[in-house]
């Protein structure tokens, strides 16, 4: 129907993949696109934190006083689910107790006073084999780095029992501003197909696709240029949308296929691992090398120099904004994340996450919210934009007056909290406000 | 130290649509239509829409205030509800039976709901229907069309009234329908100007196709074959009466109208269905304003009828 | 005094139509005039009472689990005299008011006031109980009465009273009329209500 | 039987003179359990069953046993006992209210009790609602309308088309007002309407929109 | 005239008479259990089957009775010696006071500092969700009363430093608030004990004292001053054991920040 439509009133057919509903916002990209990625220096200290998002939280097995190197394992993971920690740096072990994460919550971390003794990683002599690999990555504790920190091995051993058949390699990139895995795309293509065949190796899937939004071809092209036809990994190009890179919606674009509410892209065959993850994993097979930096987008209009830079995990977001140069006077807002779903922070010691992707600042302009309780009036927009096809604003109205069991009812829990409806919401409402408060909420009137 | 942070939750960034912007873009591309009218049928309409639109505002301000809430006049919507019934009368009518209809409007039709966004029925369409069975008379009057060249302000009949009493005037060309040399309500003639501004909302972004297409085209549909099969029946249709100011203005109003597309395309042909048996077997000439309630009446049920269904679920209960 | 204030409190405090919002069907069918109004008034009441006073004589011979079936014939049969009786000296009453005179039967306040009153106190508290509730009742229709004829037609009890030029707002006298105004009143009720009980406290 | 005209009956009573939005019969149920829409369609699919059945009842009972015909049961009993008597002496038709009310009642008792011991399921959806129905003026109202306002007695079917239309007119009136209220319950209602007096208004302007069926002929 | 009136009783005695066998019969042949609950209280009502109470009939009024969904109350016709018989019949009595109530573990209000501007539904869970919420100190009321809300006695209230406080008189200790405040500052204590500690702040002292007037600095000066060893630190913070604790007051006195105060019913004094 879309589509007849598209055509009647004369927009080109386009062949480029998607999914239904999504926003288009202005994306903000070309502040860091061209830039390469650069390290930073290192810092005075770094905070590390263990949390991880499934499972039991891994038990610190260092304690105040102790001298680590990078790359030694600080905690350990107490049960399946879990992956071991490893230190960024080397240095002295200075607390090990409670510390902001982004998030918003307290985790536990080990804060580690930067020391000297860095050693490159040598490679590794052999390649090892499926199940191997799902080892060397819980080892290096590698999550997904796309933003969720989901435990990798825990989801490639899923798959595998599963028996999975294809591997999609996230490279959408949707929210405005980050550059990060586009910048990884185009100056770590090899590490990247290396990875994704260890990825393949491991979940036992048969072909992977690359996924990359149209906004950056030059790095569909690249890795078209680099891997041949008829190989076991194709790039894919899909329309630039946002939420793109949200797993089910990227399953629904490539494969046309419907991850079940509540279920798992192994349901429908299918395994997603965002791009640096399968650089990750590269490292950790190739060079042994745990998951201790990652590369961050930092950006925004206050900052003098904008870039991609090669952050060690726990670097406070306070030090790593140094190296971008700020306007201190011009700083209204930092988003840990992405605009559309990050986490703005009202202090700036919490640490760069293994998933953090980016950290985005907004001018003092750029920051202000209308803070607006009008009404909804019912324009449906939220609708149209919703990838999961919630009926939001009837959500929001059930919230709005306390009925969380009617707003579960309609589907609350299905929310991934993307954001695209309150982006159009005309009456603006804060809408994904309300879905995240009456998440908990609900959780608590159910108990 | 630098100033303090701001904090709020995701997303961080909005779109710049805001409702007082669509409600005045709204307001907006309505004028021309109501320029036209008063070139058609004289200053009189100038007044009758002044006396609307400045006895709405005031009295939405005077109702907030009452109330003890934000005084929202800013927002454009008491502006468009009082332009809206404006265009719904016709232009002969007293000036104090279209501030009793404003009054009934926004106090009855909008505020006893709660205000914008509560309201159920189209306020605009609340007050006319009450002015219609407050004053069937004077409602029922009709101004000639002067750009017709007709100076006879005797007895004059809008094209619906010609086809169901069967009078013997003549009936103006599609042509003259179409650019609106007839008679009938302030705004409704000018079936050019209210297209042209509908497309313009249409490509803003501010309607969508659904419940104007529906509603027109089911109108049609019925049109030729209630009339035996011929075709310009579904021009006619189309053209007289308020349908185009109904299906694109008012029929689509966000608050009152179904959030799904699949209730708007319900809505719109229940719509243009009921307009049709009205204008046929009713006894007024016109139904779309009563077909437009009578939908906006529905329009709860449909929503819960058209619930989307959420990914991944393979099928939402009805009944919830 | 316990008999007055049977009485008194149907008036305002329990009023059947704006606070037990008990009998709407009539209050709204047969208030499109005063004399319409004041005539059901007239013939609830007789009901009302009538019927009050025999359900409270045969309270303690009536079996408890046929009760109802039995105030309804009572009921009926007021109801076939208040019938007959309009259609016989009042005819044009009769037939203005139509089938709500037979439908006065399944008036919700006179079986409930049978069984919430009548059935549990004896014949006098019984008496000015349906008393109070009619007359409460009746002047509940007389204000709808007076509020839309006077708008609806600028006349009262059929009198033109607006003035000459005046145009009648018809509406008032149709049922969207009829709806819109207990609407209101039964806000208007509401809000007294709730002031009145702010100033208690 | 003219197809046509049953159609009009039925349309008519369903749209133009519906029940309760122009005719104010059934109110209190109307009112009372619109207030969520299963519960109104429950109500609705009881208001229609029993409308039917009591139109049909009440014909029977008018046309044989008030009625002084031919048909007359009680003349047709009596004829052979007491000679020379005319059906004229059986004319019981002022006890017409107290009867019917006897006959909707006992009926309304008969179906439940069937539907409570042959389809529990039927009677968890319907059954509650049953005895709220033999009090509600909407069936002794169509009763009343069967026989008494349209000049001469409707034809038995006739009577159940009226019965059904209207069951169906206040199903739909009901249906519409629940969607309606469901809705307010979220809405910001000034605090002294909220509740009847809003349900009130919103029948008005529902009543107010089924004006436009007026004079509706088909 | 005679004969009429002979009619008149035979058809509707005659009417009764088949209407009340038939019914009688079928009743007994087509019995279907109820609740006596139910039952009971369906005698006690009315039996108008008005709907004003908005339940369809009197039957379903009686249910949802009977599940405790509905106010015996609400019965317009029946009015209150209905409502009265009801209440018998459900046996509802007045609920017995517990022996613990609730206690906020923070007195900042607004004496303590504001790190950010907060753009936002108010609402601490709301607000806490956003980079740690607009209050300098992390651990600390966010002071948008969500405490307030959940409770359904009314038994939170403001004090003159815009904190949220436990009533004491009106607290049933029914958890509520416990389970809503999103830095979980609300435990339930003794109510016989009048000594608390404040704050909930794990911070070191200076950390303190730049944000908050009365927040717990961990000087220890209390653990010390109490004779009957009932208070600890944990974490830099001192929590007392209330199955030691003797109500003497010295740890209040001996706390320089006033963390520690007399606390016994709305008020808050230091002494």
């Amino acid at each position: 129907m879309f589509a007849a439509v598209w055509k009647a009133i004369g927009m080109p057919a386009t062949k480029l993949r998607s999914f239904m509903g999504g926003i288009h916002p202005l994306k903000r990209k070309e502040l860091t696109r061209e830039r390469p990625i650069e390290p930073i220096p290192l810092p005075g200290k770094v905070v590390i934190p263990l949390f991880q998002p499934a499972g039991k939280e891994p038990r610190p097995i260092v304690s105040k006083g102790d001298i680590v190197t990078a790359g030694q394992v600080i905690a350990e993971p107490q049960d399946g689910r879990g992956v071991f920690v490893h230190s960024s740096v080397c240095g002295k072990v200075k607390k090990v107790g409670r510390f902001p994460f982004p998030a918003g919550f307290f985790v536990t971390a080990a804060e580690v006073e930067v020391g000297e003794g860095e050693k490159p990683f040598p490679p590794m002599e052999r390649t090892p084999e499926g199940p191997e690999i799902i080892e060397i990555i819980r080892n290096a504790g590698i999550v997904g780095m796309g933003g969720a920190g989901f435990p990798t091995h825990f989801k490639l051993k899923g798959a595998r029992e599963a028996g999975v058949e294809f591997l999609l390699v996230n490279g959408a990139e949707c929210e405005p501003y980050l550059t990060a895995d586009y910048r990884v795309l185009m100056e770590r293509t090899e590490d990247l197909i290396s990875g994704t065949k260890l990825l393949l190796k491991a979940s036992g899937a048969k072909r992977a696709y690359v996924a990359v939004e149209s906004d950056k071809k030059d790095a569909y092209d690249r890795l078209g240029g680099m891997v041949p036809d008829d190989d076991v990994i194709k790039p894919v190009l899909l329309r630039a949308k946002y939420p793109q890179g949200s797993e089910k919606q990227l399953i629904e674009a490539v494969l046309k296929r419907e991850v079940p509410a509540g279920g798992l892209p192994a349901d429908v065959g299918v395994l997603v691992q965002n791009v640096s993850t399968a650089c990750a994993v590269h490292d950790a097979v190739a060079f042994g090398k745990p998951l201790i930096e990652r590369v961050v987008t930092l950006s925004g209009t206050p900052l003098k120099r904008p870039g991609n830079y090669l952050v060690r995990i726990g670097t406070l977001i306070e030090d790593l904004m140094e190296a971008a140069g700020p306007d201190r006077d011009n700083i209204g807002k930092v988003i840990v994340g992405g605009p559309m779903m990050g986490f703005s922070m009202s202090r700036l010691d919490v640490p760069v996450a293994r998933e953090t992707t980016g950290v985005v600042l907004l001018s003092r302009v750029e920051a202000e919210v209308e803070p607006s309780h009008q009404s909804c009036v019912r324009c449906g927009k939220c609708l149209y934009v919703c990838p999961m096809f919630l009926p939001t604003s009837e959500i929001c109205i059930a919230v709005e007056r306390g009925d969380y069991a009617l707003a579960v009812k309609l589907g609350l829990e299905n929310c991934m909290e993307c954001g695209s409806c309150a982006y159009v919401c005309p009456s603006r409402r804060p809408l994904v406000q309300w879905i995240k408060t009456a998440k908990l909420f609900a959780k608590k009137v159910k108990k | 130290m630098s100033p303090k942070l701001a904090i709020s939750i995701s997303p961080h960034i909005r779109t710049r649509e805001t409702v007082p912007r669509i409600m005045w873009t709204v307001v907006l591309v309505l004028l021309p239509a109501g320029i036209f009218s008063c070139l058609n049928f004289g200053w009189h309409v100038l007044s009758v829409i002044a006396a609307c639109v400045i006895t709405a505002v005031v009295l939405e301000a005077l109702i907030q205030k009452l109330r003890g809430k934000e005084i929202t006049i800013s927002d454009g919507s008491a502006v468009l509800t009082g332009l809206l019934l404006a265009y719904n009368l016709s232009p002969a009518l007293p000036i104090w039976m279209a501030i009793i209809g404003t009054v009934v409007a926004i106090a009855i039709g909008k505020h006893a709901f709660g205000g914008l966004g509560h309201n159920i029925w189209n306020p605009a369409l609340v007050g006319r229907a009450f002015l219609m069975a407050a004053y069937p008379g004077a409602m029922t009057t009709w101004f000639p069309s002067r750009l017709a060249g007709a100076v006879d302000a005797m007895t004059y009949a809008t094209p619906l009234n010609v086809i169901k009493q069967s009078l013997p005037q003549s009936l103006p060309s599609l042509g003259e329908m179409f650019f609106g040399i007839r008679g009938g309500c302030i705004g409704e003639t000018c079936c050019l100007l209210l297209l042209l501004g509908g497309l313009f909302l249409l490509w803003k972004g501010y309607i969508t196709w659904h419940i104007p297409v529906a509603f027109l085209g089911s109108l049609a549909c019925f049109a030729v074959i209630a009339s035996g099969g011929k075709p310009q029946a579904a021009v006619f249709a189309i053209c007289a009466g308020g349908a185009m100011l109904g299906s694109i203005y008012m029929a689509t109003d966000y608050v009152t109208s179904p959030v799904s597309v699949r209730g708007m395309l319900i809505f719109g042909i229940g719509c243009g269905i009921i307009t049709g048996v009205i204008r046929k077997w009713g006894g007024y000439p016109e139904g779309v304003c009563y077909a437009i309630l009578l939908m906006n009446s529905a329009t709860p049920l449909i929503d819960r009828l058209t619930l989307p269904r959420a990914y991944g679920e393979a099928k939402r209960k009805v009944w919830v | 005094m316990r008999a007055l204030r049977e009485f008194t409190k149907g008036i305002i405090e329990r009023n059947p139509i704006f606070v037990l919002m008990l009998g709407l069907c009539p209050a709204l069918a047969v208030s499109t005039s005063v004399t319409d109004a004041v005539g059901m008034g007239l013939a609830t009441t007789f009901v009302l009472v009538c019927s009050n006073v025999s359900i409270s004589i045969i309270r303690k011979i009536i079996p408890y689990r046929v009760r109802i079936p039995c105030y309804i014939v009572v009921i009926a049969s007021f109801v076939t005299i208040v019938k007959l009786a309009l259609n016989a000296y009042l005819p044009d009453l009769y037939k203005s008011l139509g089938i709500f005179v037979p439908l006065i039967v399944v008036n919700c306040i006179i079986l409930g006031r049978a069984e919430a009153f009548a059935s549990r106190n004896g014949v006098g508290l019984s008496f000015m109980d349906g008393l109070g509730m009619g007359v409460g009742f009746g002047l509940g229709l007389v204000l709808m009465g007076f509020i839309r004829e006077v708008i609806g037609a600028g006349e009262l009890c059929h009198l033109r009273v607006l003035w000459k030029g005046y145009e009648p707002m018809l509406v008032m006298t149709q049922p969207p009329g009829a709806f819109l105004v207990l609407g209101f009143l039964l806000g208007l009720f509401n809000l007294l209500h709730r002031n009145l009980k702010k100033s208690k406290d | 039987m003219d197809f046509g005209e049953l159609m009009s009956i039925f349309i008519g009573v369903i749209l133009v003179n519906n029940f309760v939005l122009s005719r104010f019969l059934g109110l209190c149920p109307y009112i009372g359990v619109s207030r969520d829409t299963s519960s109104a369609a429950g109500m609705g699919m009881a208001v229609i069953f029993v409308m039917t059945m009591a139109s049909a009842a009440t014909w029977f009972v008018y046309n044989y046993m008030l009625l002084p015909n031919e048909n007359n049961v009680l003349y047709l009993l009596f004829r052979k006992m007491i000679p020379g008597i005319t059906p004229e002496s059986f004319d019981l038709s002022y006890l017409e209210t107290i009867a019917f009310i006897l006959v909707i009642a006992g009926l309304v008792q008969l179906v439940e009790m069937f539907i409570a011991k042959f389809s529990p399921a039927l009677y968890r959806a319907l059954g509650i609602y049953l005895p709220l129905i033999t009090t509600n003026c909407a069936v002794l109202g169509v009763a009343q309308l069967n026989i008494a306002f349209s000049g001469q007695p409707f034809s038995l079917l006739k009577c159940v088309v009226q019965g059904a239309g209207a069951g169906v007119g206040f199903m739909i009136a009901m249906l519409l007002l629940s969607g309606i209220r469901e809705r307010l319950e979220l809405a910001d209602v000034p605090p002294s309407l909220k509740g009847v007096p809003i349900a009130f208004i919103c029948a008005g302007l529902m009543s107010l929109a089924f004006f436009g069926f007026m004079g509706l002929k088909i | 005239m005679n004969q009429i009136v002979i009619y008149s009783v035979v058809v509707l005695g005659g009417m009764g008479l088949v209407i009340g066998l038939l019914l009688s019969v079928v009743s007994r042949a087509l019995a279907v259990k109820t609740d006596p609950n139910v039952q009971k209280i369906l005698e006690a009502l009315p039996n108008v089957n008005c709907g004003a109470c908005g339940y369809p009939g009197c039957q379903g009024f009686a249910e949802a009775i009977a599940k405790g969904e509905a106010d015996p109350a609400a019965c317009a016709p029946g009015g209150q010696q209905v409502a009265d018989e009801i209440a018998e019949i459900m046996g509802l009595e007045a609920r017995e006071k517990e022996k613990v109530v609730a206690i906020i573990h923070c007195r900042g209000g607004s004496k303590c500092g504001k790190a950010a501007t907060y753009y936002g539904l108010e609402s601490c869970t709301s607000a806490n969700l956003a980079g740690f919420g607009p209050s300098a100190c992390v651990f600390g009321c966010l002071a948008m009363y969500d405490c307030i809300h959940a409770c359904p006695f009314d038994a939170i209230c403001l004090d003159e430093n815009e904190m949220a406080v436990v009533d004491r008189e009106k607290c049933v200790a029914c958890g509520k608030c416990i389970e809503i405040c999103p830095r979980s500052l609300i435990e339930l204590v003794p109510v016989d004990k009048n000594y608390h500690v404040l704050c909930s702040s794990k911070d070191r002292g200076k950390a303190v004292t730049s944000i908050c007037e009365v927040g717990c600095i961990g000087c220890t000066k209390c653990v010390k001053a109490c004779p009957s060893d009932a208070i600890h630190m944990e974490e830099g913070l001192a929590v007392i054991d209330y199955e030691k604790c003797t109500n003497c007051g010295a740890c209040a006195e001996a706390c320089p920040v006033g963390a520690i105060s007399f606390f016994a019913g709305k008020e808050v004094s230091t002494v």
